[in-house]
Parts: structure tokens; sequence; C-alpha cells
């Protein structure tokens, strides 16, 4: 009691305005989250309400049931095709991008500047303008309507990972490397057993990011993939909104799905996604 | 706003979706995308892909290729069924592993001109489908430089669609022979209908059309064209077109307080199907508009779907315009062609053969897309008969054939989907008022015209 | 056996030359330390010797081998790191047996090596900890284990002790000092530390931007300073230097015009030759007036209880460094008579070369 | 033995000859190691870059080899309306959206450049939005925007204010887009929070001594330090706003509704590519875009130096 009496009153209220003001823009910012949850479980009718419902009456669960037993937005498989796009380029990004984010963060070769040069040039070069001869290439090979032309490429790496993963590869003693290298162990060795260790918080920070991307990324999979049931939820997502325009529950539903695995993860481990988020802007 | 609950749609036919989002479109589809087939075994592509649609097809190609000694054949629904199916054919092609037979929804010109599809004539000539035996008009939407690149199997034909219980209620008679003959008479009738509440739309009469696809039949209903097929040109800009927008801008005005967006907000009222970008729903089939433009596969939709919707529906002749005097219908093709590099094509333009006649026939049975090959006679369909009587379908069933003989040229542009969307583009930049009819016409105009030329370059 | 041999070594940065062409022998045995400032090569040249850093120009031989195409591990070396550089994901025991075990050595013979060694420095109790957990000491007790558990012919430190507080120094330099009588291996050590160097070497490497300055035992070094270089660099409190000319007898002629007498006798070369004379400070003393060679006065005095260091200010506006009794009188601000005492000072012509 | 310097001679200019090199190893494995990535930069970046000048001047027949025309495809993208349409749209939209994203993000970040109770909650808050699959989040605007019975519009309505039709009137759909693309501002604020976090205390409070006014530390103290982490921002949000997609195409479709209002730049060149099969053309675009963005860049970046300051200078 005795301590907040000594608070100087003006600074209580400069204290109570500041969190009114963040409240506030917190409220804007959270409202589509908020619209989105409480959408995907109404119907229509109460989504539409006039005036608004802002709490769902009753619960509708039946949303859910609904979305998981329709074949034209076939929820459970896209959702495992994201899992499986989003693991598969988080391993594919953390293995190769580490070989590379180590090439150029702790062994020094000749060139070595050149190349990384290209790399930061890469990570600013528009995608669309090397994608169409890829696609062309893809295309050819006949792989076309498979995941190969969404993951193959991360397991060469990514302009953006490597560049963050070499951040983290600097601050690696390079007297840890000689160390290992008078103790006999081979440069494959010593980045395995040495080196990986020491930066396992930013591979997993690099896996995070790399999952996210993946889990939005739109552009790809609706240029590479056909079949909805090969499908991504974002894509799926998409032509099921596209199509079934009127059913605004089972959209929001679906939206809220595909939302909430990304923002439980964030949640989950946001330590980590701004330790990364810090490490890729140091230029 | 009170809002109508739909239920979970059962089936869903193949155009259903195609106006709201052309980026989209549902994308359905089966395993096996990148399935390519064995000697002697056929396989089908087929754009959209309802369940009903789907097995329908299904069936027979399992059917023929039984009769036909073949070995199991294999039919691929839904891979989309705009850009995405387009895309996904294109690959496969360009990959070397094409089906042996699939449906478009979209002229099979431009692409065949792109040596996508095998021309069919030589097969055509010594079959019981040869060339003379298809309407001129349809056939034209395979043609190039005369090469024939597919074939027009079947056809949802368009009508105008209006609700006889809306008729009646306003006292007017609404038996087919009464309906407006004139898009004049048309608007007078329209304004009966029309209910606002303030600024929102309770109700309407018909629209100003703002369908792209069926542009070409209201232009040739003002007697204009849109593409004029023997001297390679396009005719967006052509007097009657202009004076066909400003007619349709003019009854906006009149009409709906010149705001499209006032439309949109309410419903939509331009065609049968919930609107994709706004998600407002289809007015006429809430009861909620007297009547539009519409292809014949509605009927099917009507019965299939779970939308709120009303039994006493019929259609009419499509009005003329003031420049012009003789009433055409449309239609909207489903195409089949036979990919570059497929496997089978011989067994494939048999299997064209049969669908054509005797698999036509089925098909319009349960989804009523008219069979356009003259050898065939159209049966009413059994669900139209189950639903509204043998009277009734009989006398409908007669009326679309009717529509089916004076079909105007239309999708015969070698680059017909830009074309559609520079037409696209012109009508929402005029009915925003963005853009007077003549310059967005005249844009649009040049801007379809260079296409083809690259086109025809090429 | 262990013997260590540069011949014209020479290392490029770019087009830098930072090791100009070095010749060194170091005997079996032998501990030699390298001394030098920062930035003078000496920490490059002691990774070349390892095999960390290319040799572009000359040869390193190890027990008489040149060992350029040799990997680091194969040249029978081990290091020592100023950081320690212990894997921070491997206990300490797995620190001193990683080597072993990349060298193909069976699981028991690698265990007793270890224990063998954890033993020797008494740091058997810190094997199952991981480095994060063990003092800055501890660490630097592991690391030395993890060199001497290879048994190499050659350890290299890299300014090992530079981390450690000056308590933790001195115990680790004497334990080096032991396992250096212990193990009668070669040892190269690389320091800044002078007082480090002076304590531990049989021989001293003063190196300067790339090059020796002077190799000899720390009493060689100390007194008789091959250079300039080496005369200012070796020595705490450094040594004074004091321009003078030379007297038309041989004799000295100090600034303030004071003469004193060479003790070697007389200084060659012509009169007026200008030369440095370079003398501990030590040599110099208080004394009562007019007793002095040169006075001036007291700017800081540093009374660190035995002795006292005395910087005073020349009215030639000279710096020099006076080491006197603890109990010296001189405060801030006194005028004071310094007298010289010639014996081992040297000389040092304008080159920096000693002359005399 | 001692200062033996044979090499003297040798000098800067003539390097002597490399010989065999224990550290050969390290620059063997420092190769090796980079290779599948430079084979991956050559694969599908260095490679399709080249090929993609190439088919700029190519007809690109779908089968077949494609046909050199020069520069055919790019004064048939000169002369397509949709092209500048889009052009003029998405220099609109990248004009107006980032600059006031950098601001609203700076303005957040001061915000949050304070440790309370709540400030997790915050920076958490400002963050989520980024995660949101920009799918999702689109669709949900569709939703909240809607003109009859979206929360947004009946808010507005109840303070006494005519909100626009935001996705129907085509003077304010670009807007709504631009509104749509500043939700996810998290990441900018984040940059600018660890920018500002970055700043040394005894700067800031020399600063505080220096003058009592807030403002004037902000603009003479604060802003001059997280220069680069704007030049970061301005960068990459630049380079973002030029390919906006998804967001496009799901308000607007490949059309861009209304009237063309939010036709993209990347919504048209998806068009000409995946729908009229017209990969010239396409690839004629992208050349232009990758000009424009170069330019850009090298433009801010050219600039820069005279208006970011970094730490690295003073020293």
């Amino acid at each position: 009691m005795k301590k907040t009496s000594r608070i100087a009153p003006a600074r209580v209220a400069q204290t109570l305005v500041y969190h009114a003001v963040m409240l506030a823009i917190s409220a804007v910012f959270l409202l589509p989250f908020y619209w989105m949850a409480i959408s995907a479980f109404k119907n229509n009718a109460e989504i539409f309400a006039n005036p608004v419902l802002w709490f769902p009456d009753p619960i509708r669960l039946e949303n859910l049931t609904a979305l998981l037993t329709r074949d034209d937005f076939p929820f459970l498989r896209q959702f495992a095709n994201s899992v499986f796009y989003a693991l598969s380029v988080a391993c594919a990004v953390c293995f190769s991008c580490s070989l590379a984010a180590y090439s150029f963060g702790c062994l020094r070769w000749r060139g070595r500047n050149l190349v990384f040069g290209l790399t930061v040039c890469a990570l600013l070069l528009p995608g669309i303008v090397t994608f169409l001869p890829v696609y062309l290439g893809w295309t050819k090979l006949g792989l076309n309507g498979t995941y190969w032309p969404l993951i193959a490429p991360f397991f060469f790496g990514d302009a953006f990972f490597i560049f963050m993963l070499r951040q983290f590869f600097l601050g690696v003693p390079r007297e840890l490397m000689d160390a290992a290298r008078l103790d006999g162990a081979s440069e494959f060795r010593i980045w395995w057993q040495i080196v990986l260790p020491q930066v396992r918080t930013p591979l997993i920070i690099v896996g995070l990011f790399a999952i996210v991307y993946t889990w939005n990324e739109f552009f790809g999979p609706l240029i590479y993939l056909q079949d909805r049931d090969e499908f991504p939820l974002s894509l799926g997502l998409f032509t099921f909104q596209a199509a079934r325009a009127r059913e605004w529950s089972i959209s929001m539903t679906g939206a809220l799905l595909t939302a909430l695995p990304m923002v439980v993860l964030f949640l989950v481990t946001q330590r980590l996604f701004r330790q990364g988020l810090a490490s890729s802007t140091l230029k | 706003m009170s809002e109508k609950t739909y239920a979970v749609p059962g089936s869903i036919s193949r155009r259903r979706f195609l106006h709201g989002s052309a980026a989209a479109g549902a994308i359905m589809a089966l395993p096996g995308a990148t399935l390519a087939q064995a000697e002697g075994q056929l396989l089908l592509w087929l754009p959209g892909g309802s369940d009903l649609f789907c097995k329908i097809h299904t069936g027979l190609l399992e059917g023929f290729s039984s009769s036909a000694n073949l070995g199991p054949a294999t039919t691929v629904c839904g891979l989309g069924q705009d850009t995405e199916f387009t895309q996904a054919l294109i690959g496969s092609i360009t990959a070397g592993s094409p089906p042996d037979i699939s449906m478009l929804w979209d002229s099979p010109v431009s692409l065949g001109a792109q040596g996508a599809f095998m021309p069919l004539d030589e097969m055509m000539k010594n079959s019981k489908i040869g060339i003379d035996t298809w309407p001129a008009g349809l056939l034209s939407s395979c043609q190039f430089k005369g090469n024939t690149y597919g074939l027009p199997v079947t056809a949802g034909v368009y009508t105008m669609w209006y609700n006889e219980e809306l008729l009646e209620s306003k006292g007017i008679p609404s038996d087919r022979a009464s309906f407006p003959k004139t898009w004049v008479e048309m608007r007078k009738l329209s304004k009966e209908f029309t209910v606002w509440d303030g600024d929102t739309l309770v109700s309407a009469g018909f629209m100003p059309n703002r369908i792209p696809e069926t542009m070409a039949i209201w232009s040739a209903l003002n007697g204009g064209m849109l593409f004029d097929e023997a001297n390679l040109k396009y005719m967006l800009d052509s007097e009657q077109n202009i004076e066909m927008m400003n007619f349709f801008l003019e009854w906006l005005d009149e009409e709906y307080k010149g705001d499209v967006n006032l439309i949109d907000r309410a419903g939509n009222f331009k065609e049968a199907y919930p609107d994709a970008s706004s998600g407002l729903g289809p007015a006429f089939r809430e009861g909620r508009q007297a009547g539009l433009i519409s292809g014949s596969w509605l009927m099917g939709d009507i019965y299939a779907d779970p939308v709120p919707t009303f039994t006493r529906w019929n259609m009419a002749p499509i009005p003329v315009g003031p420049s012009g005097t003789t009433a055409v219908s449309g239609t909207w093709p489903n195409w089949f062609v036979i990919p570059v590099g497929s496997k089978n094509p011989q067994a494939a333009f048999d299997y064209l053969s049969y669908l054509a006649i005797e698999g036509s026939v089925e098909w319009y049975q349960q989804i009523p897309d008219v069979p356009t090959n003259s050898q065939v006679s159209l049966k009413a369909p059994n669900s139209l008969i189950e639903n509204r009587g043998a009277e009734f379908a009989d006398d409908l069933t007669a009326f679309l054939a009717t529509q089916a003989a004076i079909v105007t040229p239309m999708w015969n542009s070698p680059s017909q989907s830009f074309g559609n969307d520079q037409m696209a583009r012109a009508m929402e930049k005029i009915y925003t008022k963005a853009a007077s009819v003549k310059d967005a016409l005249s844009d649009a105009q040049s801007a379809a015209q260079a296409e083809l030329d690259r086109v025809m370059a090429g | 056996m262990g013997a260590v041999q540069l011949l014209g070594v020479q290392k490029f940065f770019g087009t830098m030359e930072v090791i100009k062409g070095i010749d060194l022998r170091v005997d079996d045995g032998e501990l030699v330390v390298f001394v030098g400032p920062s930035g003078c090569g000496k920490s490059t040249l002691l990774r070349m010797i390892a095999g960390l850093e290319d040799v572009d120009g000359g040869e390193v031989l190890i027990s008489g081998v040149e060992v350029s195409g040799l990997a680091p591990a194969k040249r029978g070396v081990a290091m020592v790191f100023q950081n320690y550089a212990l894997y921070p994901h491997m206990s300490a025991y797995d620190n001193l047996a990683y080597g072993l075990r990349r060298s193909g050595m069976a699981r028991a013979d690698v265990d007793s090596r270890v224990r063998e060694t954890a033993a020797l420095l008494q740091i058997t109790d810190l094997l199952p900890r991981r480095p994060k957990a063990m003092s800055g000491g501890q660490r630097q007790r592991v690391a030395i284990g993890r060199a001497i558990v290879r048994k190499p012919e050659v350890f290299l430190f890299d300014e090992p002790l530079s981390n450690l507080d000056a308590a933790l120094r001195v115990e680790m330099r004497s334990q080096i000092a032991r396992l250096h009588q212990e193990l009668k291996a070669t040892m190269i050590f690389v320091t800044h530390d002078q007082v480090e160097a002076m304590t531990l070497a049989d021989r001293i490497v003063v190196l300067n931007s790339g090059r020796v300055e002077q190799v000899g035992t720390p009493r060689e070094v100390y007194h008789n300073p091959a250079n300039l270089f080496v005369a200012s660099f070796i020595g705490s409190p450094a040594m004074n230097l004091l321009p003078i000319t030379r007297g038309e007898d041989g004799s000295i002629l100090l600034e303030s015009g004071e003469q004193m007498i060479w003790p070697g006798g007389k200084i060659d070369g012509p009169p007026g030759r200008a030369l440095t004379l370079g003398l501990r400070p030590d040599r110099l003393s208080l004394v009562g007036s007019d007793q002095g060679q040169i006075s001036g006065t007291v700017h800081l005095a540093e009374h660190l209880g035995d002795e006292t260091i005395l910087h005073v200010q020349t009215a030639a506006g000279r710096a020099l460094t006076l080491k006197c009794d603890g109990d010296a009188p001189a405060r801030l601000g006194d005028l004071v008579q310094i007298g010289l005492d010639l014996t081992g000072a040297c000389l040092f012509d304008p080159d920096g070369r000693r002359v005399q | 033995m001692g200062k033996s310097t044979p090499s003297g001679q040798a000098g800067a200019e003539t390097l002597p000859r490399r010989r065999r090199r224990a550290g050969r190893n390290e620059a063997r494995a420092g190769v090796l190691f980079a290779l599948p990535w430079m084979i991956g930069l050559a694969i599908f970046t260095a490679i399709p870059l080249v090929l993609t000048f190439y088919i700029a001047q190519a007809r690109f027949q779908i089968t077949g080899a494609p046909k050199w025309v020069g520069l055919q495809n790019y004064s048939a993208i000169w002369a397509d309306p949709a092209v500048w349409t889009s052009a003029q749209n998405t220099l609109m939209f990248a004009m107006i959206s980032v600059p006031i994203k950098l601001v609203l993000a700076l303005c957040l970040a001061l915000l949050l450049n304070r440790v309370t109770m709540l400030s997790g909650f915050y920076r958490t808050v400002f963050y989520l939005p980024f995660l949101m699959p920009a799918v999702a989040g689109s669709i949900v605007f569709i939703l909240l925007l809607n003109p009859v019975a979206g929360p947004v519009n009946m808010m507005l309505q109840a303070m006494g204010l005519s909100p626009p039709d935001w996705l129907l009137d085509p003077k304010a759909a670009l807007w709504t887009l631009i509104l749509l693309s500043l939700w996810p501002l998290g990441v900018e604020t984040l940059v600018f929070l660890g920018g500002l976090q970055n700043i040394p205390k005894d700067i800031s409070e020399a600063a505080d001594l220096d003058s009592p006014r807030g403002w004037h530390k902000l603009v003479w103290i604060t802003i001059p330090l997280i220069t680069p982490m704007i030049l970061f921002n301005l960068v990459t949000g630049i380079i973002y706003s030029f390919q906006v997609f998804t967001q496009a195409l799901v308000i607007g479709g490949t059309t861009g509704k209304p009237a063309e209002a939010t036709l993209m730049y990347m919504v048209v060149l998806y068009r000409a590519a995946f729908r009229y099969f017209n990969m010239g053309h396409a690839a004629a675009m992208a050349t232009v875009l990758f000009v424009v963005v170069l330019l850009l860049t090298l433009l801010i970046f050219r600039t820069a130096r005279s208006w970011v300051y970094y730490e690295g200078e003073s020293r």
C-alpha cells in the first residue's frame, strides 16, 4: 500500500492512458481474429445478423463436423498435405541452408564473398523473375501436379534462410573448429559434430520460420497443384471460398483451423521467433 | 438482412462457379493427375466435377471400353475447371503424358492452334460423326485454319428464364408466348418487379446483361457481333454494340439508380448462382428476381442444389434488341479434344463417336446439356418429368431444340478467353462508369484485336 | 623428435605480407615463447605451425619432416586456445576423448588415457561436467588436458592465460612450467605478456610486424636487447631511452650537456654521432643535489610497497622511469636529481640497431 | 636466425607461388559445403534469370520450340492497357502502403519500447497477423468489410460515419487492399523495436538531458539511430509490395474487381502466363518488374548513404 502511495498521480494517469491506447490498438489488431473465430461458430444467418452478434449463440460446433466431412473441402487431407509440405521444407532448409551458411560463416575460401554477395542479391530478386523458366522446366519433367517443384528447390538452399543462419554461424568461435581440426576431425565431422550442436537453437528458429512460410505459401501451390486432394490448406481454403461463396461459416471454420496451428506454434515458441527476426535484419 | 441458410449441396453442376471467380473455380480432383495411360486403356480428364457429372462420364467410358474390348478405362474428375484445368492439361501434354481424351470448358481453338490437340478431320472423314453431322456454327468453335481440334459433343443452351409466379402475382400472363419479344418491352416489364427500400434493392425485374460469356448473344440480338470469324476481326466497338451498351446503361440509370454497387450489395442479380467475391445469394432462385438469361444446365442445378429455389420457373426466347430483328440463342458447349501425345487416338475418337450419339442421350437424361449432333433426337430428361410432369418436360425439350437451332456463332475466336476477358473488363468499366461506353469498347477492341493478331501470327 | 623448424616462412593476407620470411628453430623439449605487440603475427605464426593457416612461402618442419601438406591432426601438435575452445556441448571427458576417438583408438585405451591425464591435471572430478558448469581456471585445465591427452610432440599455446584473473594466471603459469618439466615436450607459447614470457621461456622469440626481432634466453633479451624495439618492449617498466651524442673523446654527451664515460671504453664513430642510450629503470637513482646527471620533476609516484616507481619529466621534456626503494622520499611535483649507472646500458643507432 | 627477411623483394605485386597447403582442406570444404547452394543458385536463380530474358524475346508456343520475336513482347505489354492499369495500381499500392506501414510500425514500436506488465502481450498481438495465412486473412476481411452486415461498417455507421463500399466501389477498393496490407505489420514493428532497444541507454539519457522535448529526441537521436532498420523495412517493403498477389487475387480475382481497381501487376502477369499461356508476354512483364525493382533498390541504396547512419562508421 505504501508503495503505491509513493507513485506520483501524474505518473499513474500517464500509465493508464498508455494502456488504454495500447489496448485499443490491440483490439483493432485482434478484431479480424475475433471475427473469424466467432464466425466459425455461427451459421450464415448469424454471421450476417443485424445488429452484429458479438458472441455466437448458440455455439455451433456442427460447422466443425460439417467441415471435416465435406468432400469438396477435404480438410483433413489438406491439413496433412500442409503438414507434410511444411515439415519437408523445414527439414530441407535446415539441412541445406546449414551447409551453405556454415560455409559462408565459418570457412574461408576464395570466392566466398562473391558467392555470398550473389546470395544477398538473390534475396532481393523478385521471385517471379525466375519463376516462368523454372515452371516450364518442371512441366517438361512431368512433375507439374506434384510436390516436387514446391519442395525440391529447398534441398539446395534458400537465400533468406542462408542469410539468417549465417548470422548465427558467425557467432561460433573459430577456435572451436580449429580445436576439432587438431583433434583430427574431418571438415564434415566438424560441421556435424562440433558446429551444428552450437547452432541448435538457430536451426530450430529457421525451421519454425520455414514452417510458417510454407504454411502460408500460396503462389507455388496455385501454379503447380491441380488436384484438390493434393492441395495444402491455404490453397484449399482459397478454392473453397471462391467456389462456395455462400458458405461463410464453413469458410471461417476453415480459415480458423488454417490459422490456428501457426498461432499456437508462435505462442509456444515466441522467444525463438523474436530471436530469429532480430538476426534476419542485421545487415 | 435476413439470410437464408443453405444446406450442403450434394451435387454441383459444371459451370456453376465459372462466372464467380475466374481465378479459382471449384477444384475437385481425384488422385492421378499425372497418371499416364497405357496402350489400349483410355484415360479421360474432366473439368469441374460434381459427383453426378463424374459418375455419368465414368459409367459411359467404362461401358464403351468393355464393349469395345479395351482395357480398363480411367476417368479423372475435376482438376480444376478453368485456368487450373487448362494449366494441368497443358502440363501433361508438355510432359508427354496427356490423357487420351479431355473435356474442355473453353474453346479448343487457341490451344489447338498452338499444337496442343490433334486435328480430328482425317478420322471424321470415314466416321458416322462426319463434319456434316454437326451444326456448322457450333463446330466453328473448334476450327482454325481448316483443322477441327475438338467436338462440341453437347451444349448448354441459353434462354431467358423467368419466374411464372412473380409474373402472375402482378397479373401478367406467364406463358411463353406472352413473354416480351424486344428489349424495350422487357425493360418495361422489368419495372413492375423492381422495388427499392431506400438504397436497398429488395426485388428486381430483369437486369442489363453483365455476364461477358453471353455478350455475343446480346450483340447478335441487336444485329451485331463480337467477332467476325470470316475476316478474323473483333467487332467489340461496332455501332450495334455501342448502342447495346448504351441501352443497358440507360436501363441501369432508369431502374437501378445507375449504381451496380447497390445491386451487388443486395444479392446476386447477375446470375443464378451465389457470387463468389461478395458471397451474396442468387436473387433469382430466392424468388426476388423476375428473370434472367441462363443456360439449360440450370434446370439440373435447380433440382440438385439445396439453394432455396422455386418450382414455377419457365423459359422463353431471348428478346431482340432495338437494332436487331432476328431472335437468336447461344450455347456453351462441352468440347472434347484428343491431346497431342495420346497413346490411343483411334480408340479415343471411337469413344467420341459413341459419346456424340448414344452417350449424349444418356447424358442429357441426367444433366440437361443438349446433344448437338444432328443424328440425335431429344427426349425429355427424367428429372424434369418427375418434377414438372411429362407435358411440361416435352414442351420444354421441344423449345430447347428450337433454341438450339438458332444459336449464333460464339466461342469461335482463336483468342477466345482473352477476348472474353477484354469484354468483361469493358463491361465492368461501363457499369461502374469508370469509362464511357465508346472508350471502354474501343479499348477492349484494340486489345482483343492485338492478341488475335499475335495468335494468328504465331 | 619434436623439434620445430621454420625456413623462410611467409604469410600473405591478400597482398599484404604479414609473416615476412621467418627462420627459426625450436629444439626438442624446449619451451619457446613468442612475444610481441598485438598484430605482430605471433598467433598467425603459431597457427601456421599447427596447420590452421596456409603457409604461403617457406617451409615448416616438425621433427625434421616438412608438414606444409599435412592436416593439423597429422602433425603431432596440440594446441591450447585463448578462449579454451572447449566443445560446449560435450562433457570434459568427451572433450578429452574426442581427439583420441578420431584417431581410432580403442575404447578402453581412450578411457584409461583420459583418466590418466585427468589425474595428472587433478581434474578427475570435472570429467562429467560440461564447460558451462566450470570456472575459468577449470576450463583452462580441461583445455590443457585436451592437449596433453594426445601426447603430442609439440604443444602450442595461444595466449592461454589471458582470460584468467591475476592470481589464477600465476598458478596456471607454474602448472604449465611443471608440465613442461614432466612431459619434456616441445612447447611454443604465444603471449603478449612479457612477465609470462620471462618466467616460462627457455628462449624468447620477440616478434614485430611479421619479423623476428630477437631470439634468446630471457636474460639475453632483457639484458642484451638486439635492437631498440626489443629493448623497449621487454621489461616492465620499460627501458628509459635518452638521446645522446658522441663526445669528442668517445664519451657520452647527454642532452643536458653532462658528459659521461661509457663503461666499455670509447663509443665508435665520429664525434657528434647521434645515438640512443637505453637504461633500465633500476639503473637510475635519486641522488642528492648536484650529484645527478639529469634533473626533473616527479610526475607520478607509484608506491608498490617494497619499491616505488617514479615517473619523472626532465627539463628537456623526456619522460624517465625510476625504480627506487619502497621508502623513497619523492613526492609529486618534487624537483629531483637523477644519477645514471651505465652498467648494462645499451646504445642504439638511429636505425634502432644496437651498437654497443 | 633473427631478422632475416629474404622475402623483402617478393613484394606485394609478386605473390609467391601457392604451394601444397594444409589449409586447402578448409578451402575445399568451404566450396563443397556451399556447392549444393551454388548449384541451386545456378539452377533456380541464375539460369532461369537468363532464360526469362530470353523468353521475353520469344513467342512461346506451348509445344515446340520458342520462336525469336525480338522486342515484340515488350511493345505488346506497352500497348496492353491491363499492364498499364495494373502497373498504376501496383505503384499506387506500394507508394501508399509502404510509407504508411513504416510510420505505423514505427509508432507502434515507439509505444512498445517501454517495459510494462503487458508489453509481451502487446508484442504478441501486433505480430499475430503476420502468421495469418494471407488467404485466410483476406477472406476474413471480405466478411469484416461486408457492406450490409459487416461489423466494421456497422460500427462506423453507429459512430455517425458513412463508410464506403469497401470492396464494391472502384474508388475504395484499392484503399481496402492497402488497409489489408497494413494489418500484418508485426515484422516491421519488431524490426524497429529491435533497433530502438539497441540504442545505448547512455545516448538516450544524454539526449534527455540535452533537450526536455520528447519529439526533439525522436527526430535528432532516435530516428537517425534506427535508419538502418528503416532502410531494411523500406527495401523489403517495396520489393514485397511490387509483388503483391495473394490478397489481390482473393479480393479482386484475375480481373481486379471492381473495375480493375485491385488489378495488380502480378495478377496480370499470372493471367498472361497461366490463363492465356502467353509466356513471352509474362516473361517480358517479369523483366520489366525486375528492372524497375532493381532501379528502385539501387536508388534507395544510393541515397541511403546520405541518410542511413551505421554505427560502424564512427569507429
